[in-house]
């Protein structure tokens, strides 16, 4: 039995005393803090490399900050490098990788989506084989389908241009957003779905006005997916975009891998991190969608 | 009278799991058809089959004396009320209610005409645009009416469409959905687990068991005379008292825990004599006196009181068996008292104990 | 479209086994000689020490981006300040190609010119790191690259997953007594069944492909010691221009995959219908 | 007409000697297209693929040899045969084996541009002086002197761990130690028993002997970031191929003043008549036009301007002795002396074997290189399996 | 009498809003407490702070005098049932039974024995091997209540644990929950919308809105003597009349549409004169009669009968305000029928229209 303590003895009214350092918490922060350590470690020494001239980085300490602040490495990576005999740096292919990269995230996901929706609302005959093949699918690893790939974009007679990159985007693109999709919409309310029908919404509009604007969320996580999937891509946007669309990742290749000549690490850094930036930005932007996303997903309506 | 509804033999299988079996119902024209029965009797999927929601495994469905088996929900000339209510969260009231219509490519006069009549009916006409994130669950509930009211149907569907709010909302609401159907005189079938809700709003009850229909009467009717043993237990709240015994004397008394009690007045078939019976009678069937009345009454023990608001329930036992009889909330019975009760036979139910079947 | 995809996968897996049995070098020809690419490809020391390579990056890849991004998920998920802040900074390896980061992560790996010649510098004599240039270690060289890239994302999935869990569900766990590390391995994880699937596929398809991270890093080497089977592939599918090897090799692979999909189908599709 | 031309050629010296060619063929009236993609890996892939999937490139740049073999062998290389003809490049090309790579059954599908020859071993002068060491002349004095360069911290022999370099140095050996003969014996004849011989396992025992003269963090490098080592004087020497002269000048050193080279490693002078060149798939309509800029193209290429110029930006050596070297730097003088002996001319792996072969020495060097516990005899023994195996 | 549970100036904010506002209640040992109020008056919140489930912004809380307020919620000896169920939906109902006792190392054999008790008292014996998505909504109900049984602790929180459930299973489980609360003689705080089981099931009801406890009284006296309108018109369904008017002749009289009628036997404080003032009836204490009497009746029209099983609710009209008065079902009357109504003073409940205090 509990003792009976004389009431108001102790225990003063208020707040639960914080305290600031509370041993969990300071453990829980140092994780976070160390784990940060591990994950930002190669960003430091990018950022302080593309911001030191060769000489330095020749000699120096690649963890020390430069001793003399130059931003050449990123204006040259920007608008200078050479590829081959055009000096345009990064900047010739940018709009290409956008040309390339918005339709395809567009079209990848609207076909995905679609995908996801008929496998988790309208099981159809064999979407079951389907699913696996689709999950199959995703372990295929690419360059290995470049030969029959190109074939049957020759025979489309696509080869060599912007559909082709897009219908290319877009399969690989199918099996993990599919899954993403299709998870994603099997956790939504079934009586949504059902309230649809009873009001006359086809399989088009049940998707397009309900279901649709409800995962905003789930659109924003597979665009992120695919933005940096694509925009990062190079062997795809080389070999079926045509050289007049050759996405920047030739550019930075080019930049970076140059066998033979002085390797300028900086401009590579620098190179790199503004091929990155795109992406990046989308996650900076996104971020609060991304997991208040999800989760409004996740809770049953 | 007409036929609004009609299910002949509908049969629905999960998988090997058999939900409705073998089920039949007519429904009339501008009939109110309430189904109750326990959680997980299949009425939530016998609407969903009304609604053209599921895929029969067998039988058939006509509505307005048409075929709809296999037609499509919107097809169906119904409108339903989910459960959850189910309102597309990203879209204001008046989205909710126009979406329907607007698949049905209405113009749009038209269409602000009934979102405006149905805004006014339930009245949430200033809410008309907000989204359902921003509504309580009672103004939630009235849009998810509002959305079934626009379509202009004959058949509305509801499905437990009170079952989440207070009392008090839930009575207003009650009535509001008896006026609109008095007002539209549509069909409606209506999936309760409120028995007020079910006594008061339906013309017909049906109770539902297991995936079949055990009875399906007014509800004075099925409250007063039972099909069987199922219905007498379930319908009502405190529910039907069973007296455990035999009907004896050739049918004229039924005998319980040594008193007998004279079965004349008894509302329903001849009884016949039978080994094992049972009586039921409702708690406000049941007077308590103070002086035993010979064939009239059977001693009992007070055990406990509950009141409840205007009235008290008076928990007794007799002959081991437990019994619940309404009193007036003034009526104080001190735990141990011994009293007698007297049954009013006319409104009392007997049953068949091996069959379960009302006599 | 989905019709597309099909014939995509399904063809160019058909394609990929029947040219493994022809003699192609730099052009797929259908000049058939049998088993001969397989009889080259187990012979192969190489192609052994990828298998073996695969099986141990896989493994502690997969059980590491699980522990490393479901922990910090769950750390994430303790109600923390800055947390915008922390995922964007574990997500953002996930933006980066590995052309460069592969560079950078040799030099901080490299002893003499990384981590190890730093704390030297700084006083640690005795501090030891020469991941990369031993063959007994550069597969960690290669996890620790490989994971840096890609927990992040699994991070995120997992955060998603567990933003998604019903609050009362940690309530009744507290009221039940239930410590925190308890009622995540027993009843939130099994709750995050779909997060789960889905993150599994991402991960374990990144490892069976993991090709740019190798050569980024460390080019196989020392020897064959971080060569893998994707790298095989295309070795032999481009630089070496023999197709025929590098489709047995890959034939290989997509069996292996094969057998993972197939059961794990059956147990996802064939459960579902019992119920 | 516009011509397309895929290269990887994509460092600064490497783009100025394209710019070479680029100007040359405008000049002719076509236009060209640049389509550099750094990395021959990289690149590989996208030309075949180009090429295989019926959106060929006007010109390409492409590894001789039996690499193409199986493009010509399908009908998709413009012929050059009659050009070649007219213009006699049998007579002007030399060594005259440049061309042999171009011939598939008598025609010739491509132009050799330049010979690269990885036979150099490149050395810092002020590495060994400043630690009171003679400058070696030849690998056993170089040897001889790695263990004072290591006690002093520096590392005798720069390498980076890419199998190519590892095996283009167990190559410098074969011909350096084991000898001309050794090497034309392997090299043409493809014959196992050389493979097996006496002189063959002194390379495997020199390439032993290196494992000890390198540092630990070789595996991944770069070559150039191996030359690095050297130019810095963290590394003593490096055996590399002629392109290692770039990374010098770019630091501003000079040849016999900071940094010396050594053909053959000292001891066998010659050099292998690897190289580039380019190929013209055939266009995919037909079109005669394009044909007929290929055919000027190619002429331009082998053209004594182009090849001037174009080799003195690239670092390599012309193709053909008619034209005027002063202005090479005293280590490509030394290649040229060398290249003017058609005994000290040595056909290149390349050219021989297949890729795949390649590969697989390359695989074999590699693991031998790296795995100390591997015997000089069980790698042997693979070598000469390899080698009769080999098609 | 001990007190079991006691909550102190309890405050609780959610950011800036405040939830909770300076609660303070005490709960005597064994005592059945119910709370009841509408949809997001702080119910759930309430209990989930005497569960320690939320951090106080101010107060405190003591069980079985203890200071619990910073304790664990499994330290302080209280069995919680969530209001969706919260099951761990991987377990099967074993599972989840004994999840919480195994982590508490408790020897299998006592766990076992526990299970089973619950099991029965619930009815869930043959469910005990499926897991909860194989349940129907009420069997997922009392898994959760029986989640709470098997820890046998002292108090026990229901955030309405009865909700989902049919009518039967609902009085069922709520005449078992009473037994429960004899048998174990535990402190019981229980939150619902239903007022039957509240009026039922509680020693003590406290009626909440806006995160203030507006009356915390036996169930009679709420029922009888709400403190304030909210409390007279949130409880007893369907819910009391109230007549808008105002007390006259010194408070003799209450005049509304031109009747008056006389207050003598009001039960509660003398009514002094008010311009505004309201008269609350419940339906059951009003009479319908046909003849009018002088300051006993007011004039009325039959609107609409509703008949609820052994009683019907007969509304009614009187000089623009709609009442409701309950009658035994069998006495039938027509709409449009011209009666009268009179009314029970003496279970009357006046309120000032200001203040809306009763008097
Ligand atoms: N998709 C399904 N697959 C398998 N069984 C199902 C499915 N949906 C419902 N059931 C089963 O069918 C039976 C009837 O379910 P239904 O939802 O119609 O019950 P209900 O009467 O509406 O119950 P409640 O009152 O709890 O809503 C239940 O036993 C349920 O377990
Ligand atoms: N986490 C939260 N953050 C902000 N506000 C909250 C939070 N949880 C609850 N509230 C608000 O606190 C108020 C009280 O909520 P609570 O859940 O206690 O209501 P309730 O009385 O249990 O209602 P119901 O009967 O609907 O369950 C509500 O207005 C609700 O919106
Ligand atoms: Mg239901
Ligand atoms: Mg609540």
């Amino acid at each position: 039995m509990p003792t009976s303590v004389p009431i108001d003895a102790y225990s003063p009214h208020g707040r639960k005393p914080k305290r600031i350092m509370e041993p969990r918490r300071i453990m829980l922060y140092a994780v976070l803090l160390v784990a940060v350590l591990y994950y930002i470690l190669p960003l430091w020494v990018m950022v302080m490399t593309s911001l030191k001239g060769m000489p330095e980085i020749r000699l120096g300490n690649i963890f020390a900050p430069p001793v003399e602040i130059t931003f050449e490495p990123w204006v040259k990576a920007w608008s200078e490098a050479c590829t081959g005999l055009k000096c345009e740096g990064l900047r010739a292919g940018f709009w290409n990788s956008v040309q390339i990269t918005v339709p395809s995230v567009i079209v990848s996901m609207a076909v995905a989506s679609v995908s996801g929706y008929a496998l988790s609302f309208w099981k159809f005959r064999g979407s079951e084989v389907f699913f696996t093949i689709l999950i199959f699918g995703s372990f295929i690893p690419y360059q290995v389908m470049l030969y029959p790939l190109v074939v049957i974009c020759r025979e489309l007679g696509i080869y060599g241009t912007l559909p082709a990159v897009i219908l290319i985007h877009t399969i690989f693109g199918m099996p993990i957003l599919t899954l993403l999709f299709r998870n994603y919409f099997a956790s939504l309310p079934e009586e949504l779905f059902k309230a649809a029908r009873v009001d006359g919404a086809g399989f088009w509009g049940i998707f397009l006005k309900v279901l649709v604007p409800m995962s905003v969320p789930i659109f924003v996580v597979a665009t992120i997916l695919q933005i940096t999937g694509i925009w990062n891509d190079f062997l795809f946007g080389v070999v079926f975009a045509g050289t007049q669309n050759w996405p920047m990742t030739v550019q930075l290749n080019n930049i970076v891998n140059s066998t033979q000549g002085v390797k300028e690490y900086n401009l590579n850094m620098a190179a790199t991190m503004l091929t990155g930036l795109v992406p990046l930005t989308v996650y900076f932007l996104s971020g609060k969608l991304f997991v208040r996303g999800i989760a409004a997903g996740a809770v049953k309506g | 009278m007409k036929s609004s509804i009609s299910v002949r033999d509908l049969t629905l299988n999960f998988g090997a799991v058999s939900v409705l079996k073998n089920l039949n119902l007519e429904v009339a024209e501008g009939e109110f058809i309430v189904l109750l029965g326990p959680s997980g009797c299949g009425k939530s999927t016998l609407l969903n089959c009304l609604a053209g929601l599921l895929d029969l495994s067998d039988g058939q469905i006509w509505i307005k004396g048409q075929n709809v088996t296999w037609a499509e929900p919107n097809e169906r000339g119904i409108g339903m009320v989910f459960q959850s209510y189910a309102l597309y969260p990203q879209m204001t009231v008046r989205g909710n209610l126009s979406f329907g219509l607007k698949n049905a490519r209405m113009p749009q006069a038209e269409i602000d005409r009934r979102v405006a009549r149905a805004a006014e009916i339930l009245q949430i006409g200033p809410l008309l645009d907000r989204k359902p994130g921003a509504l309580s669950g009672g103004q939630r509930q009235r849009v998810a009416i509002g959305r079934a009211l626009v379509r202009d149907v004959d058949v509305f569907l509801f499905d437990e469409p009170l079952s989440n709010l207070d009392a008090k909302l839930r009575s207003e609401l009650r009535v509001e959905i008896k006026r609109l159907h008095a007002r539209l005189g549509n069909t409606m079938v209506y999936v309760t687990h409120d028995q007020i809700e079910a006594l008061t709003l339906a013309d017909r009850i049906a109770v539902m068991r297991g995936g079949i229909i055990q009875q399906l009467d007014a509800p004075q009717t099925i409250y007063n005379k039972p099909a069987n043993l199922f219905v007498a237990g379930f319908i009502g709240s405190p529910s039907m008292n069973f007296l455990h015994g035999a009907v004896v004397d050739g049918g004229r008394g039924f005998s319980v825990a040594g008193t007998v009690i004279a079965l004349e007045g008894y509302d329903g078939g001849r009884p016949v004599e039978m080994a094992k019976a049972i009586l039921g009678v409702r708690p406000e069937h049941i007077d308590i006196v103070h002086e035993p009345e010979s064939g009239r009454t059977i001693p009992a023990t007070v055990e406990l009181d509950e009141p409840m608001g205007a009235d008290s329930l008076v928990w007794l036992t007799t002959g081991g068996a437990q019994l619940s009889v309404r009193v007036p909330v003034e009526r104080r019975l001190a735990p141990g008292t011994a009293v007698h009760l007297r049954l009013d036979v006319g409104k009392a139910s007997l049953f068949d104990a091996v069959t379960e079947q009302r006599v | 479209m989905i019709v597309t995809a099909l014939v995509v996968f399904v063809g160019c897996s058909v394609w990929t086994v029947v040219y493994s049995f022809t003699a192609s070098r730099a052009l797929p020809v259908s000049k058939f000689v049998g088993l001969d690419q397989y009889e080259r490809l187990f012979s192969n020391a190489r192609w052994e020490q990828s298998v073996t390579n695969l099986l141990f990056y896989g493994v502690f890849a997969l059980v590491f981006s699980f522990v490393i991004g479901f922990v910090l998920a769950a750390l994430m998920d303790q109600k923390i300040r800055f947390e915008d802040t922390f995922r964007t900074i574990y997500l953002y390896p996930f933006a980066l190609s590995f052309i460069v980061t592969g560079v950078v992560w040799q030099w901080i790996l490299d002893p003499g010119l990384g981590l190890q010649a730093t704390l030297r510098g700084l006083g640690w004599e005795t501090f030891s790191l020469n991941l990369i240039g031993s063959k007994d270690t550069v597969i960690y060289a290669l996890l620790i690259a490989g994971l840096w890239q890609g927990t992040g994302f699994v991070m995120v999935l997992m955060l998603a997953g567990l933003r998604g869990i019903d609050e009362d569900i940690w309530k009744a766990a507290r009221v039940d007594g239930i410590p925190k590390w308890k009622t995540y391995v027993f009843i939130v994880i099994p709750m995050m069944r779909g997060v789960m699937i889905t993150s599994l596929v991402i991960v374990a398809s990144g490892i069976v492909r993991l090709y740019d991270l190798v050569v980024a890093l460390t080019d196989g080497g020392p020897g064959f010691a971080s060569e893998v089977p994707a790298k095989y592939v295309f070795d032999h599918m481009f630089a070496r221009a023999n197709i025929g090897q590098g489709l047995a090799a890959s034939t290989m692979m997509l069996l292996s995959v094969l057998i993972i999909v197939i059961p794990w189908a059956y147990l996802e599709f064939g459960r579902k219908k019992g119920r | 007409v516009e011509l397309e031309v895929t290269h990887w050629w994509t460092s600064g010296g490497e783009a100025a000697a394209v710019k070479v060619m680029a100007d040359a063929v405008t000049g002719a009236g076509i236009t060209w297209v640049d389509g550099a993609i750094a990395g021959g890996d990289n690149a590989r892939p996208i030309i075949i693929s180009r090429i295989a999937g019926g959106d060929p490139m006007g010109a390409t740049q492409l590894n001789t040899g039996r690499d193409a073999e199986d493009l010509i062998k399908a009908g998709l290389m413009t012929d050059l045969t009659d050009l070649a003809e007219a213009e006699g490049w049998k007579d002007i090309i030399r060594p005259a084996k440049l061309l042999d790579a171009c011939t598939y059954e008598g025609r010739i599908y491509c132009v050799p541009v330049n010979i690269h020859s990885f036979q150099w071993m490149w050395l810092n002068r002020g590495v060994y002086e400043a630690n009171g060491l003679a400058v070696p002349t030849n690998w056993d004095e170089f040897v001889a002197s790695a263990a004072t360069l290591k006690e002093k911290g520096i590392t005798p022999l720069a390498i980076g761990g890419e199998p190519w370099q590892i095996n283009g140095m167990a190559g410098v050996f074969t011909v350096a130690l084991g000898g001309l003969d050794l090497y034309k014996k392997l090299n043409i004849e493809k014959s196992a028993e050389a493979a097996a011989s006496p002189e063959m396992t002194k390379v495997f025992e020199a390439v032993a002997a290196a494992r000890g003269l390198v540092d630990e963090g070789y595996v991944g490098r770069a070559w150039n970031d191996a030359t690095n080592m050297v130019i810095t004087g963290k590394a003593g020497a490096q055996i590399m191929g002629d392109w290692a002269q770039g990374e010098f000048s770019v630091a501003g050193q000079t040849a016999g003043k900071e940094y010396d080279c050594l053909p053959g490693l000292g001891f066998n002078p010659v050099l292998d008549t690897g190289g580039d060149a380019f190929f013209f798939p055939k266009p995919a309509d037909g079109n005669q036009e394009v044909i007929d800029a290929q055919l000027k193209m190619a002429s331009l290429l082998v053209s004594p301007e182009v090849q001037v110029d174009f080799n003195l930006k690239k670092g390599s050596l012309p193709i053909r002795a008619d034209v005027n070297l002063d202005a090479a730097n005293a280590c490509m003088q030394k290649g040229i002396e060398i290249l003017n002996n058609p005994d000290n001319v040595l056909p290149s792996g390349e050219q021989v074997w297949s890729s795949d072969t390649t590969g697989q020495f390359e695989d074999l060097w590699v693991e031998f290189f790296t795995t100390p516990d591997m015997t000089v005899e069980d790698a042997q023994a693979r070598y000469v399996e390899i080698v009769s195996s080999a098609d």
